[in-house]
């Protein structure tokens, strides 16, 4: 099984949520992060000093998979993240050694 | 560079203003004269003996309208915090500071122009107002006869007290066009609807224009500000269009939630206490039966508008839903705003009842033909307003007076509706053409707080502000 | 499917309304006429020479009323956002929608019913008034006479200051029994609480029922608005039980957190204010020497009871607690409003310094007994609101006022808090066997927002609204 | 450990206040008398006719200034929102309790000593007045004829519109030193000031002393209240040290942003409206054209300094930022506050047009001297507030008036503004000495709220609150 | 080593908090987020318009443990953040190859 | 490729950035966290109530990287981080099977 940890911009959410639908994926984890890389330079003003923002507000979703999919999610997650801008993000795979559905104890893939 | 336009706007105005402060100064030195004599610690004795014994009464009134001065100004407050509330943080700066200078930029308009415009100097053609803008002696003079016993007030009293109603045109429009305007494009439409086509329509009836002449009544603005202001929303949500991702494909409507509740809460708390300024004021005078009254029928209305709204889109619905629930107060309000000194008193709660339902029926109705209004201003102000104009000329609610008649108040609500409309229009294309009115698709998706002020509304979470 | 039965509630309350105010169609024709007369365009020396000298002195009463009026409904909104403050973000929703219900419903139901049946019609046992319920002539003539030279206003602003009041003995009980009671169980017995409960023991005194024969002093409502609401919120509290997770085996108590210490302080300010209205307009009328010194009166006891507060909980806590600091400015107000007119100067600081104490150790105390208030509206408005009535009985505070008489004050005080009890007790029990009285133990662990509204307060992090 | 030494303060002041209420209750016996004599149901035509025909206008000045003294309060609110949005979230709990703190000691010290020192007591060597502290006789009497005509208000009137004035000083230093400052040391600063600093140099003026005998003009405050204010803050200021990691090596500066716009923008118009009082109340009495006339000048100073400021930081900075318009609207507001009565009418608008440049100059200025002030108390009160005293002293502004002279505005400006700083260094060095005034470098970067609290302001993922 | 990833209920966390203390847990990271799954279809309505709220709020515990233990940790999250109705979450169970505690570089195991 | 997921103190994270921009490290993604440790026991009162506040406010900062430099991100986070006192945070070192960068499609070392 894989952990798919994709981040994205905060308004491309929906859409890869619905992507990740039509491809059957039925669970996901999403947290508010600030992302910073090279989308940057762009100086804020507070009450008179500049300062960069290098943070940007991202969202990270996490999806757990298994093995034979992964490649898929990542693929349906660019083709919907992409706006061909600097700062569409980035997308890790992370193996993951176990998964465990609390309500009925399953593990395994079949806990995803 | 985007707001090298805007600047070239300010440079415009900054001028104008100077320029009448200078003309201003010319003319005020006896006024400052006056002014001196009047001082404090004079024996009000004087005073009392000069105007004999309308002094006290007098004095009464003055009092009470600067209060109700300072309780419209409170709604401007409401207005920014229920606009902000209905609507995404990452636009929240933005809507604050577009409230922040509508306030500066109506009072100083309505100084330099606007209330010269609208009252004292009606005369010629009927349809526009055109007093001597900048001097002092319209409107600032000392002479407690001012506007004659009726009118019991200093020139000044009027003055503040109507220039805080001005600027009610232009936020009501800034609720509506949230989200999605460039900054310097409201500025430039907010300035010119304020200066401009808010005094022009107003001095039809207040100014003793046309509609005056007609016999249509307008106690306290139901159509002259608030239809005013819905329906030059309205002008300006068809010009500028739905937010990104509101109306999806195949009918579907994704509803944008608002980031706060409790803003809106208080925002509408606050319009609702500064309605009895509204309605209160505009009784114009101290007059016991005359404010008492307004003031039960104001909060009757309102809780009317409330409570049907609440339970109306409760069976409709399926849900008890806070945000209608608001609406519904503030679409009473709107509606007994023309005539809370004229109808009967369980009218008010009827009036009251039907605004709360219809405000409902009408966001919905908007939302239909994909009119994008993320607060609902076009329904509570414009539809309402009508609604509540209207009102004032059935025998059922003003309790049978002959002077008022549906047919002129049909008249007069449309008539300043379409004024409204048309004006809006025509100034959003205007301003489209020759700086573009909506900002970048990629600025709608960021934030205009970040696109437009650089600024974060809450910033926490920002390095910086750990 | 939950809410069919609030829904059938709903038809009941709207079917009331609407009857009502047809039933005061039939009968208010000659007042249409009559407001009409006295429109503000009128003359007003005209009415001047009608009612004489005391007409400069009537009108500024008036005023005042009304002003007054205004700053107790803004208590409304420091009441919401108090409670929407010291409960969780997840429940907000409830408790915003909540107070807005409670004010239109207030002021709706105090129209048709409560008014008359606390004030003029105090006919027949002494127990129970029943006023004409829904005619005009009670309550709404023009006459300026209405209530004697004492009661120097109309029937009008008499009637709106009132019912600003009337809406809060429900407002009390909401924050108590937040974040655990079903909204439409709680929207019964807030209205039957508003329309019966209080105008019935409101009347023992301010209907001169049988505690004003006695002697009985208050004010402006320690005993009659405050500690009624604060016991029927105990009672309503004691059935519906505590919060799930509160109260751990061992005596552990688990503290639930407020969401937003900033929105409490808000509350708190906005409350503060409307208490110059609340006592301040309890003169009844702008008697110079009485609303000045009421002022000051409200204002040092606030001070005091912060600052004890602030001091007794640092040194019993250990902590400087900002929420107890808050509590302890609502204790001072709300002991000084039974005697604000009365007591001595200096009392009204000793009065505050002790509510201050007071209310730490009765939120103490609740907490370990187990009585869950959020918000601790029993301390501050039952227990403070006992002991201001009683401190009005005291000698060293009223300074030796023969009229008043301790035990009176305590035969009074605790008569309308057993009262306000039992009566809600015996309410709640029977919602709870008809409706329901809690929402199921999973909703109250998701919020009531999302179970009862389908809403969040601060939704932004939805998708919908990114 | 910590808090032993507030808690000896505690008590000290906690016996002061104790101790002032019993020498207040030996004297106070005649008074109550008197109170109860005038109460509410007694026939006011007896008032009148033992007043004359100077009574009407006397009652509706008494209903102005308590209605002012209102609105000086809910400026109270607006400094606590403001500050708490300007700063982190981290130091929210801790701004708000020292605001909270502030209006209940400043009553409190006020009634027990300030007032008297302040205004009736003035005898002596014209440097520091010594009224008798704690007689009632001194300001609670019920002698309508208190302050004579002129006047026109009760004593109780007087004393809780000044009261409310007075906790001033002591929030406009708050919000300088947030997120720093230790509690304690804060609390016996605070107090301090407000009971012994701000009457004594308040008296040069109000209480008639040298200033005043020099004919230095200062309506409403810019220089007593406001510069006072600003200059105790650039002392505590310099003794604090800025905030850790405000000033990084190289010259460069890391701004440090506030947590919360809509609280900030909140505060800024409760404390425009709460000017009007502020400034309208100081009028002193109801006269109709000169409250008419300053809530003129003071909502068009208002809206100028919001105006240029926009369009200054505008061009200078390039973005168009809210939190350098809330400082303008505040920058004319201050401005005003010396010559709202006495400027000509355009001389308000150019008044804060100009202060609105001002204020984003000092902001800037004072940053890049490592003056690290949060919330800009400096630069708005200090700076604008010399600059409205001096205004008022040039023939440009005051319509030539020829009793008002810039060198007695600059002398008396000046005075007070060293005054304050020089006594606040001296108060802040002795404090420090004595208990430390910074919290700890760790402190600092877990913020105060949790080091001096043991309180989140918005604790909702803490899990005791889920 | 391994990072234990537990989404649960927000208002488990409490429980599962004493439930880990019980057996020696003394260290977690806690983030909120929101989780979208089979737990969804609860429809709202906002001034009339329908929308599904697929993402509902979830509370993501994270521990990094030794090797050996993770299996008892697992089983006490389960137990303790049951309630056996839908959305109860999951718990995902990853590699750690390196844990360091920055206070006093302390490496591996004796570093958690 | 690694995934380096540090926790620590928030008011160290523009000291931790800054060390990170100089040793090249141009990307990283920052969320807001509550972290549970043995830096604790500091008890709140609440309303009287007292109750031990055992979640702290931490930032955890994700870093992905290339297997030979993850060494050296490590040890500047320690530097940077430290304070010496409790509750300076972890630092947790994941394996990364996959990384892809949104916008231009790019795998591996190259995406970050
Ligand atoms: N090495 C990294 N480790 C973790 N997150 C990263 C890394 N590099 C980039 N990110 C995340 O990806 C987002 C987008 O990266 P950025 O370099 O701005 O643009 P792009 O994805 O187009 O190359 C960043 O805001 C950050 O959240
Ligand atoms: N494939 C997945 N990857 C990541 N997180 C998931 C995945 N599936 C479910 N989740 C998380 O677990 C939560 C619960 O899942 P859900 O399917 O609603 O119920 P259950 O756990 O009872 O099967 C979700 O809200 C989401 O946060
Ligand atoms: N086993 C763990 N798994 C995940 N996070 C942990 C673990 N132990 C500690 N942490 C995180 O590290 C932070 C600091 O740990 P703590 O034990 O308080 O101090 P130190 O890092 O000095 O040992 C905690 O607040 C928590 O966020």
């Amino acid at each position: 099984m894989k952990l798919i940890s994709a981040i994205i911009k905060p308004f491309k959410l929906e859409e890869v949520k619905e992507a990740l639908a039509e491809i059957g994926i039925e669970g996901m984890t999403v947290t508010e992060v600030k992302g910073f890389g090279r989308q940057k330079g762009h100086t804020e003003i507070y009450r008179g000093s500049e300062y960069t923002v290098d943070f940007l507000p991202k969202v990270k979703v996490e999806i757990a998979v298994g093995g034979e999919i992964a490649e898929k999610v990542v693929e349906t997650i660019v083709n919907a993240a992409k706006t061909g801008k600097i700062g569409d993000g980035k997308i890790f795979v992370l193996p993951i050694e176990e998964a465990v559905r609390i309500r009925t104890d399953e593990r395994g893939e079949g806990a995803i | 560079m985007k707001s090298k336009k805007s600047l070239l706007f300010t440079a415009l105005v900054l001028l104008g203003v100077f320029g009448s402060a200078i003309h201003g100064f010319a003319q005020e030195e006896a006024v400052a004269a006056a002014v001196e004599a009047a001082a404090p610690d004079e024996d009000y004795l004087a005073l009392k003996t000069q105007y004999g014994e309308t002094f006290d009464f007098f004095t009464t009134s003055v009092l009470w309208t600067l209060i109700a001065a300072g309780l419209v100004f409170i709604m401007h407050l409401g207005f920014a915090t229920l606009e902000t509330g209905l609507t995404r943080s990452k636009n929240s700066v933005n809507i604050l500071f577009k409230n922040v200078f509508i306030i500066c930029m109506g009072l100083l308009t309505y100084a330099v122009w606007g209330f010269n415009a609208m009252y004292p100097g009606w005369e010629g053609s009927g349809f526009f107002a055109m007093g001597s803008p900048l001097t002092m002696e319209a409107y600032g003079n000392t002479d407690f006869s001012y506007g004659g016993t009726a009118l019991a007030m200093t020139g000044w009293a009027d003055f503040i007290f109507q220039a805080m109603f001005a600027a009610t045109a232009a936020t009501i429009v800034s609720g509506a066009v949230a989200e999605r305007i460039k900054l310097g494009s409201f500025m430039v439409i907010g300035t010119l609807l304020v200066m401009f086509l808010y005094p022009m329509s107003g001095s039809w009836k207040w100014g003793a224009g046309w509609l005056d002449g007609m016999g249509f009544y307008d106690f306290a603005g139901s159509t002259l500000v608030h239809a005013f202001g819905g329906f030059a929303a309205l002008a300006a949500v068809i010009v500028l269009g739905p937010r990104k991702g509101k109306y999806l494909e195949g009918g579907r409507i994704r509803p944008i939630l608002g980031h706060s509740m409790p803003l809106a809460t208080i925002g509408v708390f606050l319009l609702f206490l500064g309605w009895f300024g509204f309605n209160g004021g505009s009784v114009l005078s101290a007059n016991p039966e005359g404010i008492s009254f307004v003031f039960v029928t104001t909060a009757l209305a309102a809780a009317a508008g409330g409570f049907s709204s609440i339970f109306f889109s409760w069976i409709l619905l399926k849900k008890p839903d806070l945000s209608m629930a608001l609406n519904g107060i503030l679409a009473g309000l709107v509606g007994i705003t023309a005539g809370a000194d004229s109808v009967t008193l369980w009218s008010s709660v009827v009036i009251g009842l039907i605004a709360g339902v219809l405000v409902v029926i009408s966001i919905l109705f908007f939302d239909k033909i994909k009119i994008d209004d993320p607060v609902g201003a076009i329904s509570v102000h414009g539809v309402c307003g009508i609604w509540g104009t209207l009102a004032v000329g059935l025998p059922f609610f003003n309790g049978g007076n002959e002077d008022l008649s549906f047919f002129t108040q049909l008249i007069g609500t449309l008539s300043v509706a379409i004024f409204a409309f048309v004006g809006t229009f025509i100034l959003c294309i205007i301003v489209k053409a020759l700086m573009g009115i909506r900002v970048s698709a990629e600025e709608e998706d960021e934030g205009l707080d970040i696109g437009e002020h650089g600024q974060e509304a809450y910033p926490d979470f920002a390095p910086a502000s750990r």
